[in-house]
């Protein structure tokens, strides 16, 4: 079963995939982050009957499949806006929104998980809104928020895999080329899937870990 | 000096506070008591405005608390409050919950606060407890902290608003303790309590509500020795 | 217009699908390779710049042409009518013959023998729309789109697919490379030939006739031929006229 | 730059056929929840066992399906099946791959679920004489649905998304799949994926309100 | 008849049960007292079977319960248990509650069944509560259905382990005189409680358990009014 026409040559040309699906995880998880605690905070903060436009943009993000949102937004911005916008860019501002709609939930929900009285405690002392949100809400939200952000990032890990449509050669697409040169899916599908596995799984793990020691106390 | 004129405060349809009148002279200590939803937790926030107030004017030491132009963080400072719920920040330690504001409100150095938190912790009978997470506290112990905290802010007025009635009896007692010993220290103290007893030693006036109106207030020999107002008789005699 | 653009930014961008054998496909190291991969490189050549191949799969061909991600695509585009509704296609510089290749363990001796088997192609080609049809028109038996060459041959190999339609080159070229065992090329279906053009956006008349001209000078100068025998082999290529039409 | 002419007539005109395939995506998405919530239930069971080996069977079900991607556990039902000899439809193998999906992730939340609900419950039926299986089946699995309800609902709009991966095995009936076989017919992307991003966010509203209505009926106390 | 003869009884290296010897007759009702953590509850989950013994043995009606070949689902239904914590099912009404194992382990027509629960929950006093939810209910409400669903099982024996401790003392007695009732039926019963004035007025004989071992067991009149055991003794003098 080792007797394989697999050489270094295209274990590299599949780290090199693997590369662009981590690129473009890190890419979105960070701006879709940054976006998502903006989107949490501004959907907090003026309630939800101001917020409604914004939660309407955003649950749009998590209630069309992935890969439509990338076609569309490919053909929108090249073929209607005609932006020569590279295959990656395209596949990081949508996967960056399509984080911030789901990371903006998760920042709202942490927000809400902190006790009212502890943040009145804190605006009594004279402290500022500023200063309450980064001192207090931050720290305290960040604990329930977390595990769940965790859970996000490695889905967007996996819902990377969907960005071949744009033409990013990524984890999985390298794979299909590989196979389609070497015939051997099987062993080139078990590689892929194992490799998926190992960064998810520990990470995964690890959330739980936090969880669990996090709601005890 | 606190100044309170006619103000009045509804929540929607629900009117909590109907014209309250109230002066509190610096070193007076001001005890409320009143039965449940009579408006005294209300009226604690409208003075440090946590919560507006729909007409009328509060004065602290001569400043309109809720003028626009008021900075309404800086009035905070010298506006110590504690809650009935423990308030303790979980994330920080006793000392970084009492260090906090200082160091960000009021620009402290690090020594200079930790100084300061050190001080009032002791002052409270937690000197031994600095770098314990509140978590590990008992409900006593985290109301001393509160008050801890809001003193290290150096504040010229003191609210407590039923800081004992969520403790354990046994807890009580501890608690009050601190609050005498602000007391006889000259701090200027609104307290609204159910302890009657406490009430009655430390007070130099009580008021007591009664459906967001201020039905009566005297020295506590006078409003608990004879007692005019009909609703405050029952409500004498139910707590009794 | 496109063309001055190509000229001053001197670099070609071409969508080229590698996963069509011998047209485009990639080598030992990964690296493209294949007639279509060359014949962008003619281009380029021919309009002085450097050539830069994006890799495209056939449903996504016209897209990224349309958005702006490359100036032409060597993609080996059907010229459907249907089609240059949306882009500009040249004359046709290639045309494919296309050959029924079967599972061997199924009875399939002419391509009639299709109807009611499951049969299948690659998502968005001349092929498939053909087979699709044909399988509609059958009205039994069941037609499966892949997304590419290869999962076609994949499933045809493992037995998923009875049959499939592709151009004759790369069914000649999958039997024989044995990579995907148990497959045979039973029958020629009755189908034009799959004149195939250079696409561009449609209203890039300059570009259009450049490619045109371009395709000529392939022909004229026989490097049409010699293309043809380094990627397909020994063997006439196939013309590319037809008879009683002007283009 | 904005020189893009719409031509949503012709997209329009395919609306029909479209519905269909928004017909098919819910028959899968529906089929393969079914059909997950039992298997989930199962592996959940399964994971409560002393059995060895069917706990392990259980976890290695729920963290492959949680840590590698969807459209890597589809194609792998149909093409990784097909290397062991066994061959399914691309519907089938679409429908595999969701309901393996959604069991992995489905029995992981009835394990959080299950950890709200106190031990004294299941006490409580066995000493009334029920056995062990009859305690999960009457006392256990009702409250546990009812804890897992929210994440039943979003599992099956996260159904519903993942049929778009069916195109990668071949399948092109379902919505996704009817959208790319008219844009390789007419090539326009623009109009026609709008039209299905519309479809495909209709559902997901109808599955969101029409699982809001059923709970109400269903979760009376 | 319940023999208990020598139970052991282990959680890893804590010994909760030191050798259990008692008898307890058909009809007869049996009190057991004692401190906390002393293996009440325990012995009362060994004797149905939910917790399995070290050693010795218990006979129900002549059935080794810890037999390998016992079905002990079988031998439950005989042996009604109502528990400290509330147990109803959330899930289910009141009515449905107190169905749901008559139907399923004794296979009862739905009629059947719900004759049954109608008669059992008018006898606890639940009769106007049938199609309420538990949520709904107040704890001694909730206990007296627990019981309704113990009995709608028509047990032979019933067991109470301290089942008004977690109730608000207004509700307690509503509870206890469902069990009086009970007791005057002749039901056989084993009680655990903290109840002492219930213990001496229905008990045949009270039982004293000391950390695992019954340090002393007599009818009420003896055992309250001139207790042997010393540590019997300390408990009544605490309890009093
Ligand atoms: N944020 C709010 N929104 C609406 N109603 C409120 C709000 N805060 C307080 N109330 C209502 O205002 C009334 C007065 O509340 P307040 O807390 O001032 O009473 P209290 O005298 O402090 O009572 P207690 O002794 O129970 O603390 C109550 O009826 C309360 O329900
Ligand atoms: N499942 C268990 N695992 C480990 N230890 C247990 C378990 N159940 C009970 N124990 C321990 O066994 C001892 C006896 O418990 P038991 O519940 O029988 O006491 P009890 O007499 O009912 O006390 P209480 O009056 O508090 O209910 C206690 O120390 C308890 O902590
Ligand atoms: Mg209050
Ligand atoms: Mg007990």
């Amino acid at each position: 079963m080792f007797d394989t026409a697999l050489t270094a040559k295209d274990l590299w040309f599949l780290a090199q995939g693997a590369g662009m699906t981590i690129l473009v995880t890190a890419i979105s998880v960070f701006f879709g982050t940054v976006l998502g605690i903006i989107f949490g905070v501004i959907r907090y903060q003026i309630g939800p009957y101001w917020a409604a436009p914004l939660t309407f943009v955003l649950d749009i993000f998590r209630s069309i499949p992935l890969l439509i949102q990338l076609v569309l937004a490919y053909a929108f911005l090249g073929t209607v806006l005609r932006l020569g916008l590279s295959g990656l860019t395209v596949a990081c501002i949508v996967l960056t929104l399509y984080t911030s709609a789901y990371c903006a939930e998760i920042v709202r929900g942490g927000i809400e998980a902190v006790p009212l009285t502890l943040r009145r405690a804190a605006r009594s002392l004279g402290m500022t809104w500023g200063q309450d949100m980064r001192s207090i809400v931050m720290p305290l939200a960040t604990r329930v928020a977390l595990p769940s952000w965790i859970g996000l990032a490695l889905g967007v890990m996996k819902d990377s895999a969907l960005v071949y449509v744009v033409q990013v050669v990524e984890l999985l697409k390298s794979t299909q080329i590989l196979i389609t040169r070497l015939q051997e899916p099987l062993l080139l599908l078990t590689i892929c899937g194992a490799f998926y596995f190992i960064i998810s799984f520990p990470v995964a793990r690890f959330g739980g870990y936090l969880e669990k020691r996090w709601s005890n106390d | 000096m606190i100044e309170i004129e006619n103000v009045r405060k509804s929540f929607g349809p629900l009117e909590v506070l109907k014209g309250i009148n109230l002066t509190v002279q610096n070193g007076e200590v001001l005890t409320v008591i009143g039965g449940s939803g009579s408006g005294k937790s209300t009226l604690l926030t409208c003075i440090n405005g946590l919560e507006p107030i729909d007409s009328g004017s509060i004065r602290v030491d001569g400043v309109e608390v809720h003028a626009k132009t008021t900075d309404l963080n800086k009035l905070r400072q010298k506006i110590g409050i504690v809650f009935q719920q423990w308030n303790a920040f979980p994330h920080l330690t006793v000392k970084e919950n009492v260090m906090l504001a200082p160091r960000k409100v009021l620009k402290q150095s690090k020594a200079e606060a930790e100084e300061m938190a050190v001080k009032q912790l002791t002052h409270v009978g937690l000197g031994d407890k600095l770098d314990v997470y509140p978590g590990r506290l008992s409900g006593g112990q985290q109301q001393r902290m509160a008050i801890a905290r809001a003193l290290a802010m150096s504040p010229s007025y003191m609210l407590f608003d039923e800081v004992t009635s969520a403790l354990d009896p046994q807890l009580v007692g501890e608690v009050l303790d601190t609050l005498r010993m602000l007391a006889s220290e000259g701090m200027t103290m609104i307290c609204v309590t159910h302890e009657m007893k406490f009430a009655r030693e430390v007070s130099d006036r009580v008021a007591f509500f009664h459906k967001g109106v201020m039905a009566e207030i005297a020295p506590p020999a006078e409003l608990f020795g004879s007692p005019k107002d009909p609703e405050l008789q029952k409500f004498l005699a139910a707590t009794h | 217009d496109k063309l001055d653009d190509i000229i001053a930014s001197g670099t070609l961008r071409c969508a080229v699908v590698l996963d069509f054998p011998p047209m485009g496909s990639r080598d030992a190291s990964n690296n493209p390779q294949g007639f279509d991969v060359d014949y962008c490189n003619d281009l380029a050549k021919a309009l002085g710049v450097t050539a830069e191949v994006v890799e495209t799969t056939f449903p996504e061909r016209i897209p990224a042409l349309v958005s702006g991600q490359v100036d032409v695509a060597v993609a080996s585009t059907s010229d459907t009518l249907e089609r240059a509704k949306t882009v500009g296609f040249s004359i046709p510089y290639y045309a494919f013959e296309n050959a029924v290749v079967a599972n061997d363990k199924v009875d399939i001796s002419n391509w009639e023998g299709m109807k009611g088997k499951t049969v299948g192609a690659t998502a968005g080609t001349y092929e498939a729309i053909w087979l699709e049809g044909k399988v509609k028109e059958w009205g039994e038996g069941e037609f499966r789109p892949y997304q590419n060459q290869a999962d076609v041959f994949l499933a045809l190999s493992q037995g998923q697919l009875d049959a499939t339609v592709s151009t004759v080159e790369v069914a000649e070229a999958n039997v024989k490379s044995g990579n995907f065992p148990g497959i045979k090329i039973v029958d020629r279906p009755p189908m034009v030939p799959d004149y195939v053009a250079l696409i561009t956006l449609r209203e890039e008349q300059g570009l259009i006739n450049y490619m045109n001209l371009f395709i000529n000078q392939q022909v004229r100068t026989g490097r049409y031929a010699e293309l043809y025998k380094k990627w397909v082999g020994e063997g006439e290529p196939a013309k590319l006229t037809v008879d009683g039409v002007y283009r | 730059m904005f020189n893009y002419r719409f031509q949503w007539g012709q997209a329009w005109a395919k609306l029909p056929q479209m519905l269909d395939g928004a017909l098919v995506t819910m028959k899968i998405a529906i089929l393969s929840m079914v059909i997950g919530i039992l298997i989930a239930v199962v592996l959940t069971l399964f994971r409560r066992s002393n059995s060895r080996v069917l706990a392990g069977f259980a976890t290695v079900w729920v963290e492959i399906a949680r840590n590698t991607p969807a459209l890597f556990q589809i194609y792998m039902a149909h093409f990784g099946l097909a290397g062991l000899g066994v061959h399914l439809s691309p519907f089938n193998s679409l429908l595999l791959g969701i309901t393996f999906n959604n069991a992995g992730y489905l029995a992981e939340n009835f394990r959080g679920a299950l950890k709200a609900i106190p031990d004294t419950q299941s006490r409580a039926g066995r000493s009334l004489g029920m056995s062990d299986l009859q305690a999960f089946r009457y006392i256990v699995l009702p409250q546990m649905i009812r804890i897992a309800y929210p994440t039943i609902t979003n599992q099956m709009v996260w159904a519903v998304l993942m049929t778009s991966l069916g195109v990668t095995v071949g399948m092109n009936s379902d919505l996704y799949g009817v959208t790319q076989d008219l844009n390789a017919l007419t090539f326009r992307t623009f109009e026609l994926f709008a039209i299905a991003a519309v479809i495909f966010y209709i559902i997901v509203k109808i599955i969101q309100l029409g699982a809001r209505l059923f709970a109400r009926r269903l979760f009376r106390y």
